[in-house]
Order: structure tokens, then C-alpha cells, then sequence
């Protein structure tokens, strides 16, 4: 479906924790029935390894990052009526089940809010500059792109 | 030119960014990459394997045959990993 | 993909209102990585008449509701491999931008927490015995089961 | 037998629940709403459209051919409009 109304968009990149029940609120905008919102928590293992992690830090390519953010987002608004986005990406220093970043994606309807908010988690996935270095004791170790995050974006690509 | 650097790119060759006058026989950003490696080998251990490199041109995912001036802004980094 | 631990499932049916960041928290089980909300907010229009809505009022059927709910959710744990569920479902008089409904799911990998989400909310809509009357003015009105809503439980058939 | 009614058969029948002893010939929920029927109009105007009625029977949903006997708690509603 397309878009009828201008969606707000707010694309945040911070070290600073969010507060979910106070984004929602800030993503009413034009009477929407559904938001839904994703919350991606800092684990304490690599699965990979099996290895515990004590903290994770993150850096990034700043004013790059948050063209490719508003790219994807415009695009979600595109392809679904979308009344409203919010993206919040932590950086710097992160402990295990800390939240490292949040989508919040409002519409009338529930099936555009969660193909929207699924749209923008994908993509910011494999294409936001954002780096993750695990810390483990006193190693540190660059974490590696997971190749099923790029077959994730498939399902959009019709 | 600027050039930015990220991650385990920016660790290999020591610095996160650099700016120097592009020679005028370097023209697309694979050759940069071949001027850069003739530097010195922190570049070349950066730039080895190829496949994992991602180039932006002015903030703009790019591939490598992509032409380039002397007042781009390149960034060469690894996958992304954020989420 | 199959179960892995037994998963939290928490399933609330009040009058009272829910906070997401507090529910988001406690779906903090077995290290999840991801967090999928779904909030429903009641509508000040009803969309097919185009008239305004003072309030909304839902009944429900205790003790069904919860069953219903219990084996949706049950359903969406044995699908995926999900950590966590809190489903809330407010009943009684709700206000336009009041939240009406929440469904949290928490999981190791987003897919599932999205799939999970979605399949719980789909089946929600269609099973749990509730029943909105719409107030505006003195009149109230009956909410009619929208058959888009059947439509939108096709996806999970296979 | 328990019934219970809720949303606007519940209005058109004028009460939310209601309890008796199943005649021994009502066997089934079919046969069950063909006695309240009888009983009188509001009944009739409440299951008038047989096809928005849905039917639980303890609980569960059931369908109009379930058997059902004194011991059971029968609800009666329309299609469920929550979320």
C-alpha cells in the first residue's frame, strides 16, 4: 500500500539507553492502531564460540550511518502505509542485556507495522556502519557479518 | 582527498583517517587501493582480502570501479555488525 | 525451528493499563536477543463508517480467554524458538490513543521474535472471545468481526 | 446445564447467564438453540443468524453437532471483534 499522510521519521544514534514505553508515546501520530516496536538486547555469549562475553563496543561511520538509516526507512514508508518510524542505535560501550537498538514503526494497520519494522530491521542489518568488537577479559575480538543476515533481506526483494 | 577507515580496517593501518592530494594518474577507487598499497604493508595486510572490503564514495555504498576526484570523502570498512 | 527451553508465558487479561519498557523487561529470559512488542492503541474513528468514537468498552469471557490465549501462545513455542510471551488484554472502557492490547515475545534470533509476534496477534484477533462496543454520544455499537482478520490467519496454514 | 451469553445476543436475550435442567430429548447444541427458540421471541431474534453464532462448549469452541449434556457450560457470541 502507499503512503497517504507525511510519516514522522527519527532516526537517534546515542550512547545513551531509550526508554520504550516514551518512544511509543512519540509515535502517535495520526491515530495509529498498531505499533510495533523491536528491541535488540546485548547477549553475554557468542554463539559461534560459545564463548561468554563481558562487553561489547560499538563504532560507527557517523553521518553515513544515519543516510543509510533514513534511506531504509523512506523505503519502508514506500512500500507500506507507515504513519510513523523511530530508529535509536546505541554506541560505545555495552554490557550484556543492555538494549543496543530499537524500531518503532506505527500504522492504522498491524500487518504494515510489522512488515515495516521487520523492512528496517533487516536492511539496517546489513547495511547501517556500525562495527561491534566483543570484549572478553582482555581480548578483543571484531565480530564477523553473520552471511544469514544478507539472506534475510531476500524476502524483500520482490 | 579524505579517506576514513573502520573497524579492523582502521586498526591494520593505524590511523582513522587521512586526507593528501590524489595523484592525477589514480582515477577510480581501485586504484587508490593499489596506490595505497605501494605505501607500505600495513595497507596491503588491509586491503588482502578483498571480498571483505566495503567502499563508500561521499557517504554512498560504491563499488570498486567507481570514479573518484580530489574532493571525495572515501571510507573503506569491513561487513557491517551493528543491530 | 523447534523449542529449546521451556519458555516464560505470562498472560494477563485487566482493566488497568500495562508499561511496555516493565513488561520488556521481565521477557528478559535465557538471554534473548531480540524483543518483539506489539501494542494495539484504540482509534478515535471507526474507519468503515468514518464516524468519531468517544470511547470503546470491551467484555470478555473469563476464563476462555485465557485458554485461548494459553494455546496460541503455545502454538507460536512450538513453531519457533521463542524465550518469552507476555500477552496482556485490557477489558472494560478504553479512551482513543489509550493502549489496548500487548504482545511481547522474546527470542535468541529476531525472525522468531517477529514470526511469533505476529502469529500470536493474528490469532488473537480471530479466537480470543472479546467483544468491543463502540460509544458515540448515546449510542453504542457493536464492533463487526472484519474478515480481513481471517484473511490475515491464512499465512500460518501450512 | 450453564449458558452463558455475552456481546449483543447477550442484549437480545436480556441476561448473561442462565442455568436449568437439559430436557432429556436436547442432546445436541442444535437441538439446544431449536428449545430456546421456543421458549420465546427474544431466543429467535438472538440466534436469528445462525451463521454469526459461534459456540463454546466448556470452554472450547465447538461445533452446532456437538453432543452436550446437563453437566456442560454452553456459551453463545458472535465473532469475536478484541485486539
Amino acid at each position: 500500500m502507499k503512503k497517504k499522510n507525511s510519516p514522522l521519521i527519527d532516526i537517534k544514534i546515542q550512547s545513551e539507553d531509550f526508554d520504550v514505553t516514551k518512544e511509543n508515546k512519540k509515535l502517535h501520530n495520526n491515530q495509529p492502531g498498531a505499533i510495533v516496536n523491536f528491541v535488540g538486547i546485548v547477549r553475554g555469549v557468542d554463539e559461534k564460540k560459545n564463548e561468554t562475553i563481558d562487553s561489547l563496543s560499538l563504532e560507527h561511520y557517523p553521518g553515513m550511518t544515519e543516510l543509510e538509516i533514513e534511506n531504509i526507512v523512506k523505503e519502508s514508508c514506500q512500500r507500506w502505509d507507515i504513519s510513523a518510524v523511530t530508529v535509536i542505535h546505541r554506541i560505545g560501550k555495552l554490557l550484556p542485556s543492555d538494549q543496543i537498538v530499537f524500531v518503532g514503526v506505527a500504522s492504522k494497520h498491524r500487518q504494515n507495522a510489522f512488515d515495516g519494522c521487520n523492512f528496517v530491521m533487516d536492511w539496517l542489518k546489513t547495511k547501517a556502519p556500525f562495527w561491534k568488537v566483543e570484549e572478553n577479559k582482555n581480548k578483543k575480538k571484531w565480530v564477523e557479518f553473520n552471511s544469514l543476515d544478507n539472506d534475510a533481506t531476500k524476502k524483500w526483494k520482490t | 582527498m579524505v579517506i576514513k577507515y573502520f573497524s579492523w580496517i582502521r586498526e591494520h593501518i593505524g590511523k582513522s583517517e587521512e586526507s593528501f592530494d590524489l595523484p592525477s594518474e589514480v582515477t577510480t577507487i581501485n586504484e587508490l587501493i593499489n596506490y595505497l598499497n605501494g605505501l607500505n604493508d600495513k595497507y596491503k595486510h588491509a586491503f588482502a582480502k578483498r571480498s571483505l572490503i566495503k567502499i563508500a564514495v561521499n557517504k554512498t555504498y560504491s563499488p570498486i570501479e567507481s570514479k573518484i576526484n580530489n574532493n571525495d570523502e572515501v571510507a573503506f570498512f569491513p561487513p557491517v555488525t551493528g543491530g
